[in-house]
């Protein structure tokens, strides 16, 4: 850029390009990096941005920083074992990656989960979202000065942990489904600790609701800032909360439904303008809209199995395998090296509703060279569309022309997800 | 002070101070460690499912502001201690080596999770197998992620750590630290 | 080879007579394997003719042992009638390359520098294809089959 | 009680700002005598979020910070004249509340102007 000024070495070796001639001296523009390790790029992300002053003329956004190689280390694990990957692409709703894996691959195999197995599905499907959202709004909201509104909401998203917690065993890192069933059973009192996690959740909600949606430091850092056109959204592949702020009412699990949701009555939050408080509102809407599908999933729930009764890919529960020998048997084919859940050849894309937009996986089934019944113990091939890649392309269209000030909010409203964004 | 009680008691390499000689002044140095672990500002390099911990753990919750050791500094001049937290690719590496370096004496390197201290589940070309292989670390928080009681336990035991080892003063040379695994 | 053929298919067969190579509708998605050089003429039909506006997604797959070995797929979506499809190009083993649909989609972009970086497919037409995941300095293209999964190439610190 | 030292409000004043000052001045000094220092050449290079910075820091700043600055200066200098004021509120009765309040008027037509001349927008 100033290559052919004089560079002076400082002590301790540091070149500092001084500006030497005319044109040098007149030059406004200043390249500066927000850069991998800045607090408010989530840790990996890294935009260098050409400044005028305060205001952002250009921008180029690098990702990567957090590859940690999803694709290659799920072909080499078992059907079962790849879900304790897909916990750690967005690793702020787990449940939902695990649940589409896991549904990507029954659908793969053609086998149906009992109603039981369903909802529990759908259930901690909506709490992980909640907790998703919450996150979200959370990180952008402190990103803008509002702190209280963070600690509200990191208190209102324990108590979704707890519940999943109480589920799997596990907060985060969740591994809460099967193929081809559930791991567990609901243990007494769930239910009800759902209603008292929904209250708590809907109290905090109100509180966050009045503090932030009609502030007017909130209002006036986020309406207008970081808009994105319908067209515009859909070249660069927008779904979810984003799209719907464009005012796409574009949402998985109406138009493409799966597990239980068409059997529920919730709706939609569709917003119009497609800017950084359009998808606060849109989700905070859709918090509401999940509270609603619980409390209608606690109280619909049937009894029955959790897991569907096909032999070859369920583990049969612990009283057959040690009461009798085909549950040993059983037992012993799905577990030994080599058996496992044999999947024919095949490939599938099937999509979840994810806290970000459309989670796609496309699961591609292939005979290794001295697999017999042309079917394979390992994936050959696991795709995640990331939702969140189509909002970071589109970070350097979103912030032109806006000030450094307003990078924040805008890259807090897309909610990037690093474990989803570089896999 | 005794240390009796604590079952496990970290003590970290002697830092050897050229200009004191050989004189452990324990009293001073117990004084100077009880200053330093109280007031511990850490700088936290987040990259992945950790920082979901991070953020709870220093959240209302499990409030790590207890200890004194929570507040944020975005700028590793004013940090003492580096918060690893997640994982590190090798594409991360030098930028966390060079926050690293760029740190205020005496710093303090704690690896949060099983990502950070040994790669954890990611075995593979894209990932660093530990920063240890890369900085010098003084705490390990195992855990994927670690439960947040698991990192409270964690700034005790580097507080504790402070504490008992020799504290650096008034040294201007280069204070050399290797990896464990270099 | 499913029993009818779809209605893009014979769309587009109807433009370009020899281009669909293949066709199945495994598990209810509805696949084409098209010729790889026909590929953005054949994108650009279904985006405006047929109303595929949605580009879902962009990937590869590597066939190691089978003698076409890549695979290059798109996931289409209709946004108004909710459709999906899926097409299909084999680029060939030694110098993949494929026509690129940056023209068509923006996102497109990213998604053949992530196929271009883990694959090593080429994407003529791409305007600047260069690693998106690794490093610059990162030999080779990590998804292949051949690429072993602990070789790792660090730019500092040990080799292990 | 026999007059202390302290009784003229020019020694209590004085004290106040010793005391002050001589706290911050021994912390300060504490710290730096007390604390290791080791320098190499990365910790010289200036913390970009871990990167190389790519352009130097001492650029020609736009113009419009001087602005912004300068109409910071004058109002803060205001408010340094509002405090002592405010103390004696009371005992200053009408006139000391006119003077002020024309002084205050003075400023919010400088204040107009600068909103005018589009100072604060930075398009």
């Amino acid at each position: 850029m100033n290559g052919e000024s004089k560079t002076v070495v400082e002590p301790y070796g540091v070149e500092r390009a001084v500006p030497e001639t005319e044109a040098e001296f007149r030059q406004e523009e200043m390249l500066l990096n927000l850069g991998p390790s800045h607090p408010s790029m989530h840790g990996i992300v890294r935009i260098i941005t050409k400044l005028q002053g305060e205001l952002v003329l250009d921008s180029e956004v690098e990702i990567g920083y957090l590859h940690r190689a999803f694709e290659k280390s799920c072909e080499a694990t078992t059907w079962n074992q790849a879900l304790i990957y897909t916990d750690r692409l967005n690793y702020v709703s787990t449940c939902i990656n695990n649940v589409g894996y896991c549904l990507a691959v029954e659908k793969l195999l053609e086998i149906q989960l009992p109603p039981r197995g369903q909802y529990i599905r759908t259930m901690l499907c909506e709490v992980s979202r909640i907790a998703d959202h919450l996150t979200c709004v959370g990180a952008a909201a402190m990103e803008l000065g509002a702190f209280t509104v963070f600690l509200y909401m990191m208190i209102a998203r324990e108590y979704c942990y707890e519940l999943i917690e109480d589920y799997c065993g596990a907060r985060i890192t969740t591994n809460c489904s099967r193929v081809g069933g559930m791991p567990f059973d609901l243990s007494d009192g769930w239910l009800d600790k759902v209603g008292w996690t929904v209250g708590k959740v809907r109290h905090i909600l109100k509180e966050c609701d009045i503090l932030l949606t009609y502030n007017r430091i909130f209002v006036d850092r986020t309406k207008g800032i970081g808009a994105i056109s319908k067209e515009r959204a859909l070249q660069y592949g927008f779904t979810g909360p984003m799209l719907r702020a464009c005012g796409v009412p574009y949402d998985v699990r109406k138009d493409h439904p799966y597990l239980i949701y068409h059997q529920l009555d919730w709706t939609v939050p569709v917003g119009h303008r497609g800017d950084v408080l359009d998808r606060y509102l849109v989700r905070m809407e859709e918090m509401e809209q999940s509270c609603r599908i619980l409390e209608q999933c606690a109280g619909k729930i049937p009894g029955g199995p959790v897991s569907c009764d096909d032999k070859q890919v369920v583990l049969p529960d612990k009283k057959d395998t040690y009461g009798n020998i085909e549950g040993l048997m059983n037992h012993f084919k799905l577990i030994m090296d080599g058996h496992g859940i044999r999947v024919p050849a095949g490939e599938v894309y099937f999509s979840v509703e994810a806290g970000n937009g459309e989670l796609g996986f496309y699961v591609v089934s292939a005979p290794d060279e001295n697999s017999r019944d042309g079917c394979n113990g390992r994936p050959w091939r696991v795709r995640c569309r990331p939702p969140c890649l189509s909002f970071v392309a589109a970070m350097p269209e979103m912030i032109k022309g806006l000030m450094v000030a307003d990078v924040v909010p805008t890259f807090g409203s897309i909610n990037m997800i690093g474990g989803e964004l570089d896999r | 002070m005794s240390d009796k009680r604590s079952p496990t008691r970290l003590v970290r390499p002697d830092f050897t101070d050229p200009l004191r000689g050989q004189v452990y002044t324990t009293r001073f140095d117990k004084l100077l460690g009880w200053a330093r672990k109280y007031s511990l500002f850490q700088y936290p390099f987040v990259t992945a499912c950790c920082g979901m911990e991070y953020m709870s753990a220093s959240a209302g919750h499990y409030d790590i502001d207890r200890f004194g050791a929570a507040f944020p500094r975005f700028s590793p001049r004013q940090a003492d201690v580096l918060w690893v937290v997640g994982t590190i690719s090798h594409k991360l590496a030098p930028i966390m080596k060079t926050v690293y370096e760029q740190m205020a004496e005496p710093k303090y390197v704690v690896s949060f999770g099983a990502c950070a201290s040994c790669g954890g589940p990611y075995d593979n070309y894209a990932t660093v197998q530990g920063i240890d292989t890369i900085i010098p670390v003084d705490i390990y928080i195992a855990g994927c992620p670690p439960r947040p009681e698991a990192v409270l336990d964690g700034v005790l035991k580097l507080q504790q750590m402070i504490q008992n080892s020799k504290q650096p003063w008034r040294t201007t040379d280069v204070i050399e630290r290797k990896p464990l695994k270099a | 080879m499913s029993e009818e053929k779809f209605p893009e298919q014979l769309a587009i067969e109807k433009r370009f007579p020899a281009a669909v190579l293949d066709w199945h509708a495994q598990h209810g998605d509805r696949t084409l394997l098209v010729e790889r050089d026909r590929i953005l003429d054949i994108a650009r039909l279904l985006k405006d003719d047929l109303g595929y506006n949605v580009l879902l997604d962009l990937t590869a797959v590597d066939y190691l042992p089978r003698k076409p070995r890549f695979e290059v797929v798109y996931h289409f979506m209709n946004l108004s009638t909710l459709v999906r499809l899926r097409v299909k190009a084999q680029p060939d083993d030694e110098h993949p390359v494929v026509p690129s649909l940056t023209s068509l989609w923006a996102i497109a972009d990213w998604y053949e520098r992530e196929v271009w970086d883990l694959f090593g497919v080429k994407f003529d037409g791409h305007p600047h294809l260069k690693r998106i995941m690794l490093y610059e300095e990162f030999k080779g293209h990590p998804l292949r089959k051949d690429y072993p999964k602990t070789k790792r190439q660090p730019l500092i610190g040990p080799e292990n | 009680m026999d007059s202390s030292v302290f009784d003229n409000n020019l020694i209590r004043f004085l004290f106040l700002f010793g005391a002050a000052g001589g706290l911050v001045a021994f912390f300060v000094a504490l710290s730096a005598w007390l604390g290791p220092k080791s320098m190499n050449e990365t910790k010289a290079q200036p913390f970009e979020t871990g990167m190389i910075p790519k352009t130097d820091a001492r650029r020609p700043f736009p113009i419009k910070y001087y602005l912004v600055a300068i109409v910071f200066i004058v109002f803060d200098v205001e408010v340094a004249f509002l405090y002592p004021w405010a103390v004696e509120f009371r005992n200053l009765g009408a006139a000391g509340f006119i003077s002020m309040m024309i002084f205050l008027v003075i400023l919010l037509v400088g204040l107009f102007y600068a909103v005018r001349k589009r100072v604060f927008e930075w398009k």
